[in-house]
This record gives C-alpha cells, structure tokens and sequence, in this order.
C-alpha cells in the first residue's frame, strides 16, 4: 500500500477533509520527534506539537503503516511510540555484541609511554609513570591488537621489550610512528603548557620493523618461556 | 525558522544566541569608532585584526583599498595608544615599522639599483593577506550557521548496538592518547621542579609595617632607607622591601599621614609625620592617639 | 543457486536490472543499519552484509530518494551514512537539553582555516591569523572531536598537519569537504593558498579618490615626518 493510499483511507475512516499536504507535514513532525528521543514518545507528546485539527492517531496509523514493510518499523508501547528495527534483522543488528569499551586512563597511559619510548620495558614504563602497572593493563592493550612484544633488551635479566603494532597505527590514524607530534607540536596544541622545565623531551619513537642497538629479537622460545602463547597455547601445565 | 509556535520558538533564539552574541561581542569590545578614534587594543586579536578593521571602515572592497591610508591609520592609531601610555605588545609596534616602511617604499620613487621589494608588491601582499583574514571569517559565519547537529539536525535519539565495525573491542582516540601522555609527563616534571621560594614583601605587608612606624617618627625627617634596614634582618630581603615599602609610604602621603621629601635624583628619601598621622589606621595594627 | 538468480547476479555485476524484491531486501537491510546506530555507518560496512551482487551504492541512492521528503533523511558523511532529522524540523524537536557547545571566535576562525587549508601546519594558521594561535585553542577543536592531526609535512622541521574530521562534516551536515561553503570561490580568488595569486588585484596606492570620509589625504607635513613616526608622535589633535 503506498503512502498516498494509506493518507486516503485514513480520510475515508474520518469522514472528515484534512488537507493532504497538512496531513503529510503532521507525519513529518511525528516521524522526526519520534526518532530523535530518547525513549517513547508518549501521543499526548506528540498531539501538542501536531498542526491544529489534525488527529493524532490517524496520524500515528499511517506512519506506522508507511514504515510495515520496512526495514525499521514504528511500534506502540502502551501509549507511546519508539522505532525499532525490524525483527527480521536480528541477523545484521546483532545486539549481543560486546559493547566498545573506552580505554582506561591507565591504560591510555600506558600505551602512550609504549607509542613513544619503544622498545621500552615494563620496568621503564613504571619510572616513567611513577607507579606500578598491572598486569591487566597491559593485557588489556595486548588484547586490543596495539601492543607487541619487540624484543629483549641485552642487559641483565633481560627484560622483554614492548612496541606498537601495525593495528595501533591504523587505529589511531598514523602512518608512521615517526608521525606521533613531538614536543613542540604537543606544546602548540595546548596538549603541553609552558611550565616544562628546560630538558624536558619527548622522544622520537623507534620505528616497528628497526629493533634498537641493545635489542634482540623475540623468539618463539621467549614467548613460551613467558607463558603468554597467546590463544592458541592452551597448554596444560 | 519558521513557526510562531511560542515555546519551541523561543528555546531556538536562545540557542542561535550565542553564537551570534560571539561575534557581536567581538566587535563592540572593540574601542574604535570611525567618530572617536577612542585607543583600546583590547578587543583585538594582534595587530592584522586591526587593520583589517580599519580597513573596513574605508567601506571598499577590500582589493580596493587604498593601503597608503590603511598605513596612515594604523599609524595614527599606534601613536595616540602610545601617548597616552598604553603598553603596545611587540608585534603592533614591529607592524607599525613595516608600515612606515611601506610608506616610505610607496611615497619615494623607486632607485634604480634597489633590490628589495617595491612598495606596490608589498602593498599588495598586505591586502592579500588582509582580505584572506577576511575570507575566513566569512567561511566561518557560515560555517557555523549551517544546520548543526545537535542543534538543528539531529541524531537518532534511541541507537541500537550494531555490530562493532572495529576490528579491537576498545575505543580510544588519538586525542585521547596524546592527551594522557602529555599529562602524564607533564605531572611528573613538575613535581620534578622545585621552585626556591622568594621572599617578597606584600604592599599590604609593607603598609602595616610603615604605619606601625609613622607612629615612632618624630616630626624630624628621617631616611626611608634607614627606616627599612632597621627592621630588615635578611639581607636578600632588601629589594623587594624597599620597593613595596616605597609604594606604602605613597600611599599614605596621599592619605595625608606621611610626608616625604628628596632632595636630588638618587637621595636619599626622607619621611615624616603627616598632618593626619594620628587618623584611624584601619588595621588595629596602627597606634591611635 | 538457481538460474534466475545466477542470472540476476550476472546483471547485477554489469550494473543493470536487479531482482526488485532483493533489491528491496537490501534495502530494509541498509536501512535497518544505518538507523540502528547514532554515528554514521561506512557503506563498506553496508556493502558487507548486504545479499552478493547488489550494488551499495545503488541501494543507497534509491533509501536516499526514499527519505528525501520525509521527517527523517538519509545523509551522507564522507564515505558513511547516517539518519538525520530533516533541518526544518528542528523547531519541533528543540528541547531544554539541546545544547550546542560553544566556540570562541578565535577558535571558530581556526576552525574555518583548518578546514579550508588542510592539511595545514600550525605557523601556517597562524600567518593567515597574523597572531599566535593561544594554548587551548587547537586543545578545544580537537577534543570536541573536530580536528585531528592528520601527519606530517614533508618540508625542513616535518611540521605536523591538521585536518578536519568526519565529526566535523557531520556535526556541520556537510557529506565531504568539498561541500564547505564558497570553497570553490575561495580557491578561484587565489585565497587558499600561501602565496599571492597571479590574478590578485593591486591595489593602487595613491588612490586619493578611495579615501574614507574620515581620512585627508596626505600632506607635505606627513612626508616630512616620515621614518621619525615611531617614537614621538608630536601632531596635536
């Protein structure tokens, strides 16, 4: 049924003559005032903001049937109106989804100090924040695609090296590391005031692929060594 | 907008406000009329702001201008602020010696061996320059009178959750992140400063000090500096002692409760009893007769 | 699959008739996408989960046309699209909470340079400005999510680059940039670029007759005064 039809027999059922194209206008506002809340929209709601002489649910009829066949649908719950997707589409919309979480300031931290001091090791990314970082922080990060294991620093203990990822890069819209705004440019978008004390700097971040003077690659031996076979090593112990 | 309807009617003025008081604001803050040329360089943005808006009281096109007295007036402008002492930051006083510059270029005839710029090519880069300022604030008018989201146009108010189109489950901008790096650091150099703390003498403190003295000078004149090092245990302390305690002792003369007396450039500076030396010191610190 | 389908699909591809009920189906499903979500949906997204052979794009402009009318449209942003209330409706839909955030003129004037010179450096903006761009200013735009760096000159220093962001077209109902207001006019005047255009009119200097009333033409005096101008400023008014 189009549209024009729908209109025709909702005048019809009146018995009344609205003007057609008053009719068209009070489905318009209807439409937009739904769509644009919240939560339902109750009649009266809508009613008030209707032109004058043009009935509400007549209105309220015909988008509902407008919209019958669509991929959205106009419902009633009780006496107000909400749109939802049909149910039909429960295949595209899946709502089970996991939510997009935001990243934590701790987090955010962390894998900023990663962004410009690689190849940095934990133990540095602690000087450099002043506290102790969880370990659920950086899986987080490890789980998020943008941190990697780089390497091992060939100093005692060697500790594991962390960098970036491509995905990192990707995320954050970079194309290179080397793109990261440095000191002066952090300063000039407000980001860094003025009170810095004269040798403070911001390092020039170590590309992904070079790996640094005292740095070795990280091996398959080391990733197993340290338990952290990512998904696939669902080894017993 | 259209409708009469009263309330919604009324709500979308008050949001178009705003903005427009904004730009108003800008440029009734701004103390120059073509009538009375009143100085205030409050209201502008550095000195291309001003020409620009002295520009616009030739009422020509901006390609039009006559540059000359574009020169003219800001120069006119920079002299008045100058005497009646309003400090001019740097860079209206470097303009108003490339403008009389200019001026120059534009007035002498050019010489023949003369490899610097003509005064035509740098009037015209003026004018360039002035008239893209120009462009810019028109783009931006109407840039911010488009239909806003939020504002005009607005968003589905009730989202369903679809299926994230990022592949990483974490949202984070690169704002977000560059922020948080520069706090971060920031927090840790500052605290990595430590500032040696001075010692600097309040006008206030100065004051109560001088009154607590008026009322032991004698109607003798006396050395303020022989007054101040009398009480000053701390060499370092000098300076600023002497500064604030000199800007007091101005204070009260006005007030009738001291008089000073110097005798030359670089003399000492003498003090005395004023004739309402005794008059209520309204902190109880100062002795009442 | 059976032939008519195949066949279908054969047509699709060369950009011919399509099957009107699966077109229709991929419309609800486009629909159903772009009206579950807040923020803009990319038609890659769109193309990926609509049924083989149809032609997003070709769906999209029809749910374009569909909704041309109505309370509701089918906007544009970039290489997305999203559901906006029509602009005319705003005066129904206004409520107390609507609120807009608010831009200081300075930072709506490096808004506006951003936009029409991206990407553009910060001296850059500030050469066009003929002032120091204040700290916080760029700090604003780019937390409101309209301003992003987008990377690195290649020029002595590698100076960052600022650009405008898909927010910013879709909070200013722009689909891309080249929709900005008088872009066109503002790149024929030669004004969006650094350097003055070969076109650009000279003004002529001596132009007595285009002086302002408030203004007298130049003396002998004025002459005399000149390259003293700066210290004294002796003419009584």
């Amino acid at each position: 049924m189009t549209e024009e039809e729908e209109r025709a027999e909702v005048l019809a059922e009146e018995g009344t003559v609205v003007d057609p194209r008053r009719l068209h206008e009070a489905g318009r506002i209807a439409e937009a005032l739904v769509f644009a809340s919240a939560g339902p929209v109750s009649e009266a709601y809508i009613a008030e903001r209707l032109p004058r002489g043009v009935d509400v649910q007549h209105v309220m009829r015909a988008l509902k049937g407008f919209y019958a066949g669509r991929g959205v649908n106009l419902v009633q719950v009780d006496d107000s109106w909400a749109f939802r997707t049909a149910p039909d589409m429960s295949f595209v919309i899946r709502t089970d989804e996991t939510e997009v979480r935001k990243l934590s300031r701790a987090a955010l931290e962390v894998l900023s100090i990663i962004a410009y001091h690689q190849p940095v090791t934990r133990a540095e990314i602690e000087d450099i924040r002043g506290v102790q970082t969880s370990k659920g922080t950086l899986d987080v990060l490890m789980e998020a695609g943008w941190v990697r294991f780089r390497g091992r620093r060939r100093s005692p203990g060697r500790p594991v090296t962390f960098g970036t990822t491509r995905d990192f890069l990707d995320h954050f819209g970079l194309e290179e590391l080397r793109d990261l705004p440095g000191l002066d440019e952090l300063k000039g978008a407000g980001l860094l005031s003025g009170r810095i004390p004269a040798n403070f700097q911001v390092p020039l971040p170590l590309g992904e692929d070079e790996l640094a003077e005292d740095e070795d690659p990280i091996t398959q031996m080391d990733l197993e060594e340290l338990g952290l076979l990512a998904p696939g090593g669902h080894d017993e112990e | 907008m259209q409708a009469t309807e009263g309330k919604p009617q009324k709500k979308a003025r008050g949001a178009d406000a705003p903005m427009e008081d904004l730009w108003q604001e800008g440029a009734e803050g701004r103390g120059l009329s073509e009538e009375s040329l009143v100085v205030d360089l409050a209201g502008f943005e550095g000195p291309l702001d001003l020409l620009l808006h002295l520009a616009r009281t030739q009422k020509v096109d901006l390609t039009r201008i006559s540059v000359l007295a574009l020169a003219e007036q800001y120069l006119a402008f920079i002299d008045r602020a100058r005497k009646i002492r309003i400090e001019l930051a740097a860079d209206y006083l470097v303009m108003a010696a490339w403008l009389a510059y200019l001026k120059s270029r534009l007035l002498i005839p050019k010489q023949a061996k003369d490899d610097g710029p003509s005064g035509e090519e740098m009037a015209a880069s003026l004018a360039f320059r002035l008239k893209r300022l120009e462009a810019m604030r028109d783009a931006a008018t109407r840039l911010i009178n488009r239909n806003r989201l939020g504002r005009d146009v607005f968003a589905r108010g009730m989202p369903e959750h679809i299926v994230t189109e990022r592949r990483s489950a974490f949202e984070a901008s690169l704002y977000d992140l560059l922020s948080a790096y520069a706090s971060l650091r920031q927090r840790h150099a500052i605290t990595q400063v430590t500032i040696e703390k001075r010692n600097v003498w309040s006008l206030a403190d100065a004051r109560e000090l001088l009154q607590l003295l008026v009322g032991t000078v004698e109607d003798d004149w006396t050395a303020l500096d022989h007054f101040m090092l009398r009480y000053l245990s701390d060499p370092t302390e000098r300076t600023t002692a002497i500064a604030s305690a000199f800007a007091a002792t101005l204070e009260l003369v006005r007030e009738g409760r001291l008089e000073l007396r110097q005798d030359g450039v670089f003399q000492p500076i003498y003090l005395r009893r004023g004739p309402k030396a005794g008059e209520g010191g309204e902190e109880g610190s100062a002795p009442r007769d």
